[in-house]
């Protein structure tokens, strides 16, 4: 009886599971493949702190960390300790913020800008930037909307280091955000604002009246149809984006649509460094 | 056990076979936890640092994957490398990922924490302090790194009678002799080949082997200077000569005052034929010519070789003179001699050994191990566990050069901040972090202690760059900035304008009598003084000169070996001064008469034999008096090549200007090897054993002729059998148009790609091994076994992951690093363009000191390979088989008039 | 107990014992060294970078050419109707099949990765990939496979009528269904044996070229490439010579010993051993022209490589190999041209012995000395063979000795039919016949006769007699009766045609398929429709159409196989198969008449006359 | 002469021949089906993960791009897998104590990974780069599937070398825009055939069936 169950499952062997896999599994390491040798059991080791790589110099801190030249501290630029983190911190309130971009935004940057935004930002700050996207729907805690005047006001330096680093509840986007894709969601970030807050020297015709001037959450319930509730929600945020309409009738400010504010903006050009020849392509 | 249990499963599938139907095993994905990263896992940085050599750095990239070193290449920018490697570089990697390294901090060998030794460390230094250090000695290697030397002098300052002690087994004592006799202090040489036009090397190996060595190739042979050369053992730099003479160690000497005597230096003793005529060939090229003499040659040839230089108005100009590098430029020898002295005088208590392993290779006549013994507290780290780590109280594993922060000088003194690019695999320290525990700081980490030396350090370089410092900041941007670039600017050793002594012809003494046999330590070309010694990669490497590999040999010339009546691997037991040695003897085309010559290193893992057994204080370099005593054994070397002769068949026939016509394809690869470049060294090899996941086979399996190597140097001895003309002919796959190997395949493993690449496919490949017999070239491999280590965790580390590791059963053999290519092409494709002529940079291409192997794309009318095809004559190997391969060799024309 | 046709005198039983002992351990040795092989690779052979083949091939070739002599004797032989031939024929085959046994284990052995054997076999997979139709090494191995079927076939169909015999003379149980399995239904009816006799014929006519075919691609695997000392035209004439040569030199190894301990003397003559000398060398004398035109070549070509390389094998280190072989091949069988040596079975049998050890040589001067030192002499180097190699190819030895002790001992070395001399009947066959159940009607009647004579004359009889539906049963073919049966004429050829050339366009598709259209792949600078590279493989897979026309026709012709045969049931049907003529008259005759029939066969001469249970 | 065996015997006999004969084939057509089968290549098969990880409520719900957890696949050789980080970069505040989640705070917490199991899975000796395939307009769902709509992941296709053969050789049957790799649920308008001709003409698409594009 054992032998013949031995028969069936050799034979069975033969037939599939013991086929041979060499080459299948390499030992040479694949990405993020588990590694026993190490507690920690990854093949992904961590860059050991203070080293340099090629091509990271990173030297050029308007670029890299959205403060201007002139400031004086020194900031580290990945802090390798609490302390160090601390300091950094501490330093962040010192430094002025960079006014100005490291380099000249052209309709490119904006795309790039769009497509990242509405990849990382947009499922919690909403398409238009209201801070409505379906991530707080779900819950999470609303972020401020862009068009509210501090932000309006912020230097773009600060849109970076927010970015960068993050703040409050939102988390820093360093490591999946390269800096030059930062400095363009900026740039887009700028683009949001102008089209929901747009003073036109001629007002076209046929302006519909004002809306809320930030949209309503409903509160966090069961979904019932989640794919569809999200067409809907997306297709009220890219209408907020994609036509005219008052925000405030009496100080003549409407939503255009934000390919309208990229001209506009391109029209007037986003404030460059002084410097800006040769350093935007260290890397 | 394990290995039983993998083979045992291995050899089950293996009988159930039939592959087509393999059910993938579920794998897993382990991304990072609470961190983020924003690199990639197949996306390679560079990292500046650099290896270690003697003391000296030669500044390297090292390439990692997902935070894992995977591959060693030169630092463009660095003055040793210029891009370049040594075969000692690429090596490195291999002892990274050693499981044999020292793992653990032992105490009598028992493991202990670290936190442990630093308390003994403590309660021993304590004892001290009440001495001044008095009974505290520190033993190093030669050290450059500026960051140790500062450690070192804080150290004696607090231990005011304590010693500190330099020993190597290869120092430069004999050079030192002769530049503290010429110029009253201690100073550098460095040689300026890139403006000689006539070089004398008096058994200087200066293209093969030191610290300079890649610099000074790749300026030789940009310049290509006429190079005369007399030596005793047969060298790559002696195998590019216009004009090689043999002679033994006396007979060097010898020479080289004959040389200074026809120079008019001192009166000539005798007349020397060939002198003269080196004497005239220099005396026309005042000014631009270069003497020097190898760093084992006696102080006299030193002297004599300065002489001459400083009578040429060489000094300056094509050779010269510089602040010295060493951070303690001493005789070395002397010192050790010194210790021992101490030691017997008992007034060494404590005795710390960082790096080296001086009972092993101490003179044999200070019996190192005897006097050690007698020192009550000694420590010693190091990388492995050697003898002298065996006699040690405390034994640290020495951290790895990519593990841990430190600093080196390079031959002309740039230093380079070396990064650590992995943490300590184990519980390596390095000199620094014990150094730091010795004043008292057990938890200093070596990036604080460097910083700390740079930052004052800074100050300086920075005033003599002549900027101001006034912030901190600066210090960042300077910081990071020399981390980045891998040397710090502007730290090269000061060039320095002075003369030597006016009676310096009075210094040289006439020459000894010639000896009947005389001997001469060399250092090994792979294993180094032993220090390597174990590591397979390097071990595996064919000897540039004699193609042995995994063992050394005593090498003598065919005259030699019948007057002693001796043959090729006849054991013999050499005594000298009442102590022998048993080795093997390998006759040696292009030898010196009279002559042994016996490589350092060896006996330590088993190849080869020990030397250092009969190497004294007083024959350190060379000594006379050799006793050959025949014994009835016989010894089988294992080499990779058997015949160093052409039999008559030309090697490269012809020789053309070819006009390379555009393919339809997009690209069409090509490659153009110098073989007249072409020194041997075997950078490239290791570049491409590194590069490709190229398993060392062992000393047995390539006895049998199983190396996997993909690239060979053929070496070839032409003519007289005592003053050969040598070839090196670096051979891999050449790609044919036409290529043999591949319609004989059964299963279509091995086919032509559109772009001329001749593709191997290892999963397709049912190992008929019919390609390899019928491949002309011989440069395909077969794995016999499994060689590749598939089952040590910490090895699998050292694979490229962009290269299939090959199972036993499988042919493999040179892709033209198709995974570099593939990587470009995807690169240029994202971006819309053509792949740039120098994008894809094959390994062994990269590593090339002298630049000897060009690739690019034939379909590139501005490439840099189609230019030289269409510029120079070139031919195929084989070329009249008509297989039509890609690569061709550069064919000389002739030099000089 | 069935014990052959062979009655084996004690001392011969000894011997036997004795051999096949030695060959049972080198089978161990064989099952050893290849469990070693397998479990740690080919390194433990010592075969290296310049010598990718060692014995491996050497035994492969030295093997196949071996069983090339067997068909060539079996198969020429009967094409030229040389009468010497019946005495060796079926012992020719024997080794054929066991050789050819032998010869297939290297090719898989000596791969890397033998377990993927079959990616040279042309199927549809989850990878989308073909063998590659240029290679050598694919004509061989659809040439080894061809080769080792129809030879399989040839054999056994020569051997049914004798697996009747034994069969017959079965008397236990087991073994009377084990042979009864094995002949497949054969009855000895002149159908079947005329359809027989045709078969044998065709597929003689068959194997001749499938066996020149064959060789000429073994030799293909050395001309076709590049090596000095391989890259020649002469080889595959030369191959074929040289199978020859071997196969009938180790043919009179065997025969020699045989002949002597089981007493074949009169069987096999010695103007039969004289005759295989005489082919010995003729064929030595072809492969010495070979050796000789391959000297020629290299000397008056241009090439060095060449010139070395031949010049290498009677001076480099291998220059012992090169002169024995010249002893051994060359020299050894001058003796031959006196009768002296070829008509004493033992010199003969020394000469023969030198001449297999010598062609092993030739193969290892061909595979090894040309590797050894090729193109590049940075590259040269020595083959030096290990312990598990000279452990292989005794191993194989064994293996063919274990094969053909096993197979002489319980199988025919001789058709019996044409040995059959008058023997007793074998005790307690003639009991059995089991009584006819009432009421079933029966097959027919059947007469028995003691002479081939009588059951001619009674088939004619019969004829006159009006009758149709007969059928006659003799121990061996009989002159004349299929023509007087009156039988259509059986006809094999066309379906062997159809199936050759099915064989050859299906073989010719599917190379264009696989290689042209489906996954061109770029080869040696090659254009992917090559055709030329395609024609062996066409070829062999015509041949093999050819065969299996030829089985299927057969099988028509015949209505084998048929174990279960209303005939069978005649009591003393045993004889048929040895001293006895059976003429059966079916009841399906419009004739027939069960009490006239009886009558009409007794009146004919019918010793007995049985009804044949339905 | 008794029978030796029965009248079936000759049908088993016959039959048995002809099985013989044809049993090398039916062994090969058995490899060749099982080697693409999907018990083999385990397509269609969502295996158990350490967190029921759901696409469908994540992309199909909640309208996440692909790159924002998969942010190399642009860049890089592989798409990347997000580390517990990102995962708590919401969950820090949503579904903050759900049991399922747990792993994920715990990783977080003590810098583990999330042990996740592959899903698509390549031999090792095949070398594939995403980021070529998304720049030169293979959509994430050509090879993927609608992960949209899986509530547990899973690879809709046996991902054998017939199969990648198919794109390589007819890329223009593939082929979607560049802007649209990353949809979901994109259509082509208009004749699909002609868009990829188009597209293999503006993309410069080569029909690469080099070997050593994918093994080296």
């Amino acid at each position: 009886m054992k032998f013949r169950a031995s028969v069936v499952a050799c034979a069975l062997a033969l037939l599939a599971g013991g086929c041979r896999r060499e080459m299948y599994d390499q030992p040479r390491l694949e990405p993020m493949e588990r590694f026993e040798f190490f507690a920690d059991r990854r093949s992904l080791r961590p860059q050991p702190p203070g080293t340099v790589a090629r091509g990271r110099l990173l030297e050029d801190r308007h670029l890299y960390t959205g403060y201007s030249e002139q400031a004086k501290q020194p900031v580290e630029l990945f802090p390798t300790s609490e302390e160090a983190l601390e300091r950094t911190l501490a330093r962040l309130a010192g430094p002025p913020l960079a006014e100005s971009f490291p380099f000249a935004i052209t309709r490119r940057h904006f795309a790039r800008g769009r497509e990242r935004f509405e990849i990382f930002c947009a499922p919690c700050h909403g398409l238009a930037g209201y801070g409505d996207g379906m991530v707080v729907r779900r819950g999470f805690r609303r972020p401020p909307s862009y068009h509210i005047e501090r932000l309006r006001q912020a230097p773009v330096g600060h849109f970076f280091d927010v970015i960068s680093r993050g703040i409050g509840a939102m988390d820093d986007f360093a490591d999946r955000i390269p800096p030059e894709d930062r400095w363009a969601i900026v740039a887009w970030l700028r683009a949001l604002q102008l089209s929901q807050w747009a003073r036109l020297p001629e007002i076209p015709a046929g302006i519909p009246p004002a809306r809320a001037p930030t949209p309503e959450i409903p509160p966090v319930r069961l979904q019932r149809d989640p794919p569809a509730e999200l067409a809907q929600v997306q297709a009220e945020q890219r209408a907020r984006l994609g036509s005219y309409g008052w925000i405030d009738p009496e100080k003549k400010i409407l939503h255009i649509p934000v390919e309208r504010a990229v001209e506009l903006l391109l029209e007037a050009g986003l404030p460059v460094r002084a410097s800006v020849a040769g350093k935007a392509g260290e890397r | 056990m394990k290995r039983l249990l993998e083979r045992r499963e291995f050899v089950l599938s293996a009988l159930a076979g039939l592959g087509a139907c393999t059910r993938q095993p579920r794998e897993t994905i382990l991304p990072w936890g609470a961190r983020a990263e924003a690199e990639a896992p197949d996306r390679p940085l560079y990292f500046a640092t650099a290896t270690p050599l003697g003391g000296f750095g030669l500044g390297v990239l090292v390439k990692t994957l997902a935070g894992r070193p995977v591959k060693v290449e030169g630092n463009p920018e660095h003055p040793a490398s210029l891009g370049a490697t040594d075969a000692f570089a690429q090596s490195w990697l291999w002892s990274l990922y050693d499981p044999a390294r020292a793992q653990t901090i032992t105490e009598n060998g028992r493991p202990r924490t670290w936190a442990h030794f630093t308390e003994w460390l403590g309660l021993a230094l304590r004892e001290q302090r009440a001495c001044q250090g008095e009974g505290l000695r520190i033993l190093t290697q030669t050290v450059t790194s500026p960051t140790l030397a500062w450690q070192i002098a804080e150290l004696l300052e607090a231990f005011p009678a304590a010693r500190w002690h330099q020993y190597e087994p290869l120092c430069r004592d004999p050079g030192r002799q002769a530049v503290r006799a010429a110029f009253g202090r201690d100073v550098d040489l460095i040689y300026r080949f890139d403006r000689a036009e006539c070089v004398v090397s008096l058994d200087a190996d200066f293209l093969a082997r030191g610290a300079a060595a890649v610099r000074y190739a790749r300026d030789f042979m940009s310049k290509r200077p006429r190079l005369l050369v007399i030596e005793t053992m047969p060298s790559p730099t002696g195998s590019k000569a216009d004009e090689r003479r043999t002679a033994s160690p006396r007979e060097i000497e010898g020479f080289s005052l004959a040389l200074a005597a026809e120079m008019g230096i001192v009166p000539a003793t005798q007349r020397e034929d060939g002198a003269a005529r080196w004497a005239r060939e220099l005396e026309r090229h005042r000014g631009a010519s270069i003497v020097l003499a190898g760093d084992e040659q006696p102080a006299q040839v030193h002297l004599a070789a300065l002489a001459i230089n400083h009578r040429l108005g060489n000094l300056g100009r094509a050779v010269e003179i510089t602040e010295p590098v060493e951070a303690l430029p001493e005789l070395e020898l002397a010192s050790l001699s010194e210790l021992a002295r101490d030691i017997d005088a008992g007034r060494v208590e404590m005795l710390v050994m960082l790096g080296g392993d001086p009972v092993r290779d101490a003179p044999a006549d200070l019996d190192f191990a005897a006097r050690l013994a007698r020192v009550r507290l000694r420590v010693h780290t190091s990388h492995y566990l050697n003898d002298t780590s065996r006699l040690a109280v405390w034994h640290v594993p020495e951290a790895h050069p990519f593990e841990t922060w430190s600093d080196i000088r390079a031959f002309d003194g740039t230093a380079t901040i070396m990064q650590p690019l992995i943490a300590p695999l184990w519980e390596g320290k390095s000199f620094h972090e014990l150094l730091a525990a010795m004043r008292g700081r057990p938890d200093a980490s070596g990036y604080e202690l460097l910083r700390e030396h740079w930052r004052g350090r800074a100050y300086s370089l920075f005033l003599r760059a002549g900027r101001s410092l006034a912030a901190e900041e600066d210090f960042e941007r300077f910081w990071r900035r020399s981390l980045h670039d891998g040397f710090v600017a502007g730290s090269a050793a000061e060039r320095l304008s002075i003369e030597p002594r006016r009676d310096l012809a009075r210094l040289l003494a006439p020459p000894k009598p010639a000896a009947p046999l005389e001997v001469s330590f060399q250092p090994d070309a792979t294993v180094w003084d032993g220090r390597f010694a174990g590591n397979a990669w390097l071990e595996e490497l064919p000897k540039p000169m004699t193609k042995l590999a995994w063992e050394n040999a005593a090498y003598l010339s065919r005259a030699t070996a019948s007057r002693l009546g001796l043959a090729s691997g006849d054991v013999v037991e050499f005594r000298l001064d009442g102590r022998a040695v048993h080795a093997p003897v390998l006759v040696v085309p292009g030898h010196a008469d009279g002559a042994v010559t016996l490589t350092l290193g060896y006996g330590r893992h088993g190849g080869g034999f020990d030397a250092g057994r009969i190497r004294t204080s007083a024959g350190f370099f060379a000594a006379e008096g050799l006793e050959v005593v025949r014994t009835a054994r016989k010894h089988a070397l294992a080499s990779t090549q058997e015949h160093h002769r052409m039999e008559g068949r030309p090697l490269l026939e012809g020789g053309r200007r070819v006009e390379s016509r555009t393919t339809s394809e997009e690209y069409a690869w090509g490659m153009v090897i110098d073989p007249e470049a072409c020194t041997g060294c075997n950078a490239c090899v290791a570049a491409c054993v590194a590069e490709n996941n190229i398993p060392p086979v062992g000393r047995d399996q390539l006895m049998r002729g199983r190396e996997m190597h993909w690239l060979r140097i053929d070496l070839y001895a032409e003519g007289p059998e005592d003053a050969p003309r040598f070839v090196h002919l670096p051979v891999m796959c050449v790609h044919c148009e036409n290529a043999p190997c591949e319609p004989v395949c059964p299963t279509g493993a091995t086919v032509h790609s559109a772009e001329g690449l001749n593709e191997m496919i290892y999963n397709r490949c049912v190992g008929s091994r019919y390609c390899a017999n019928n491949c002309p070239y011989k440069v395909r491999r077969f794995n016999f076994y499994q060689y590749a280590d598939q089952t040590t965790p910490v090895r699998r580390m050292l694979y490229n992951p962009g290269v299939t590791v090959r199972t036993r059963g499988v042919i493999e053999k040179c892709t033209w690093c198709v995974q570099r290519i593939s990587a470009a092409r995807i690169a240029a494709a994202k971006e819309g363009r053509r792949i740039r002529d120098g994008e894809v940079v094959t390994a062994c291409q990269g590593a090339c000191p002298t630049g000897a192997i060009v690739f690019g794309d034939l379909n590139d009318p501005a490439s840099r390979v189609r230019r030289l095809l269409a510029g120079r004559p070139s031919a195929a190997l084989l070329e009249r088989l008509g297989t039509r391969p890609r690569t061709r060799y550069l064919v000389s024309e002739p030099r000089h008039g | 107990m069935a014990k052959g046709a062979l009655a084996m005198p004690d001392a011969a039983r000894r011997y036997w014992w004795a051999a096949f002992g030695i060959a049972s351990v080198l089978v161990l040795v064989l099952a050893g060294s290849l469990a070693v092989l397998l479990w740690r690779g080919l390194g433990i052979w010592g075969i290296n970078a310049p010598v990718g083949w060692g014995f491996a091939i050497i035994n492969f070739v030295w093997w196949i050419g071996i069983a090339h002599a067997g068909t060539l004797i079996s198969a020429i032989l009967l094409l030229l109707r040389q009468n010497w031939r019946s005495g060796v024929h079926r012992l020719a085959e024997t080794m054929t099949v066991v050789a050819i046994g032998c010869a297939a284990l290297f090719p898989l052995l000596h791969m890397g990765r033998p377990w993927l054997f079959f990616w040279l076999l042309p199927y549809p997979n989850s990878m989308g990939t073909w063998p590659q139709f240029h290679s050598p090494l694919v004509w061989d191995f659809f040439a080894i496979l061809t080769y080792g079927f129809v030879s399989l076939l040839f054999w056994y169909l020569s051997l049914l009528p004798d697996l009747a015999v034994l069969r017959d003379q079965a008397r236990s149980r087991r073994g009377r269904i084990a042979w009864c399995l094995a002949a497949l239904g054969w009855r000895g009816s002149a159908r079947q044996w005329e359809t027989h006799r045709m078969a044998c014929w065709l597929l003689a006519g068959l194997a001749t070229p499938l066996v020149v075919s064959v060789h000429s691609v073994v030799s293909f695997d050395f001309a076709v490439s590049l090596v000095p000392g391989w890259h020649s035209t002469i080889f595959p004439p030369y191959f074929v010579a040289g199978a020859i040569f071997s196969g009938l030199a180790l043919l009179i190894v065997l025969v020699v010993p045989l002949r002597a301990l089981v007493g074949l003397g009169e069987r096999i003559t010695e103007s039969h051993l004289d005759a295989m000398a005489k082919v010995l060398l003729a064929a030595g004398l072809v492969v010495t022209y070979g050796y000789a035109a391959e000297l020629f070549f290299a000397g008056y070509g241009g090439s060095p490589y060449e010139r070395y390389a031949l010049a290498n094998r009677l001076s480099g280190p291998y220059a012992p190999a090169g002169w024995a072989l010249v002893a051994l091949n060359v020299v050894a069988i001058q003796a031959l041209w006196f009768g002296a040596a070829r008509r004493r079975p033992w010199r003969l049998f020394t000469v023969a012995l030198a001449v297999s050890a010598g062609m092993w040589l030739e193969r290892f001067l061909i595979v090894v000395v040309s590797l050894h030192r090729d193109y590049l002499p940075a590259a040269w180097g020595i083959y030096r063979p290990t312990f598990w190699d000279w452990a292989t190819l005794a191993g194989a030895a064994g293996w063919f000795a274990w094969l053909m002790l096993l197979l002489v001992r319980f199988l025919p070395v001789m058709p019996v039919a044409a040995a059959s001399p008058q023997r007793e009947p074998a005790a307690g066959s003639d009991d059995t016949a089991r009584a006819v159940h009432p009421g079933t009607r029966p097959y027919g009647l059947a007469g028995v006769f003691t002479t081939a004579g009588q059951l001619v004359e009674a088939v004619r009889r019969a004829r006159v007699e009006g009758y149709r539906r007969l059928d006659a049963f003799s121990p061996a073919p009989v002159e004349g009766l299929p023509a007087v049966l009156g039988a259509p004429r059986v006809r094999l050829s066309p379906a062997m045609f159809a199936g050759g050339l099915a064989g050859a366009f299906g073989g010719l598709l599917l190379q264009f398929w696989s290689n042209v259209i489906d996954l061109p792949l770029a080869v040696g600078g090659k254009a992917a429709a090559s055709w030329q590279a395609f024609v062996p493989v066409t070829f062999e897979c015509a041949v093999l159409g050819a065969a299996l026309g030829a089985l299927a026709a057969m099988a028509a012709a015949t209505g084998l196989p048929e174990p279960h045969h209303p005939v069978f049931a005649i009591p003393g049907f045993e004889r048929a198969s040895r001293d006895r003529f059976f003429l059966l008259i079916e009841t399906a005759d419009e004739r027939f008449d069960s009490l006239r029939t009886r009558d009409f066969l007794e009146r004919s001469g019918a010793q007995e006359v049985h009804e044949v249970p339905g | 002469m008794p029978q030796i065996l029965p009248p079936s015997a000759n049908l088993a006999v016959r039959l048995a021949l002809v099985g013989a004969l044809g049993a090398g084939p039916a062994l090969l057509w058995l490899f060749s089906s099982l080697g693409g089968s999907s018990w083999v290549t385990r397509a269609g098969e969502a295996p158990v993960q350490p967190v029921p990880f759901s696409h469908k409520l994540h992309v199909g719900g909640l309208g996440l791009d692909c790159r924002h957890c998969h942010w190399w696949v642009e860049t890089g050789a592989v798409a990347g897998m997000p580390s517990a980080k990102t995962c708590m970069h919401c969950h820090a505040q949503v579904f903050s104590d759900a049991a399922p989640l747990e792993p994920v705070r715990s990783a977080f917490d003590g810098d583990r990974s999330i042990e996740w199991v592959r899903v698509a899975d390549l031999p090792d000796f095949v070398s594939f780069d995403h980021s070529i395939h998304v720049r030169k307009g293979f959509a994430c769902v050509t090879c993927h599937g609608r992960v949209d709509l899986m509530p547990l992941t899973e690879q809709p296709v046996a991902m054998t070398m017939r199969w990648c053969l198919d794109c390589h050789r007819n890329p223009e049957r593939y082929a979607w825009p560049v802007e649209q790799v990353f949809r979901m649920d994109w259509q082509p308008e208009g004749d699909p055939v002609a868009l990829g001709r188009r597209l293999v003409r503006e993309y410069g698409l080569r029909r690469p069936t080099d070997c050593s594009f994918c093994h080296r």
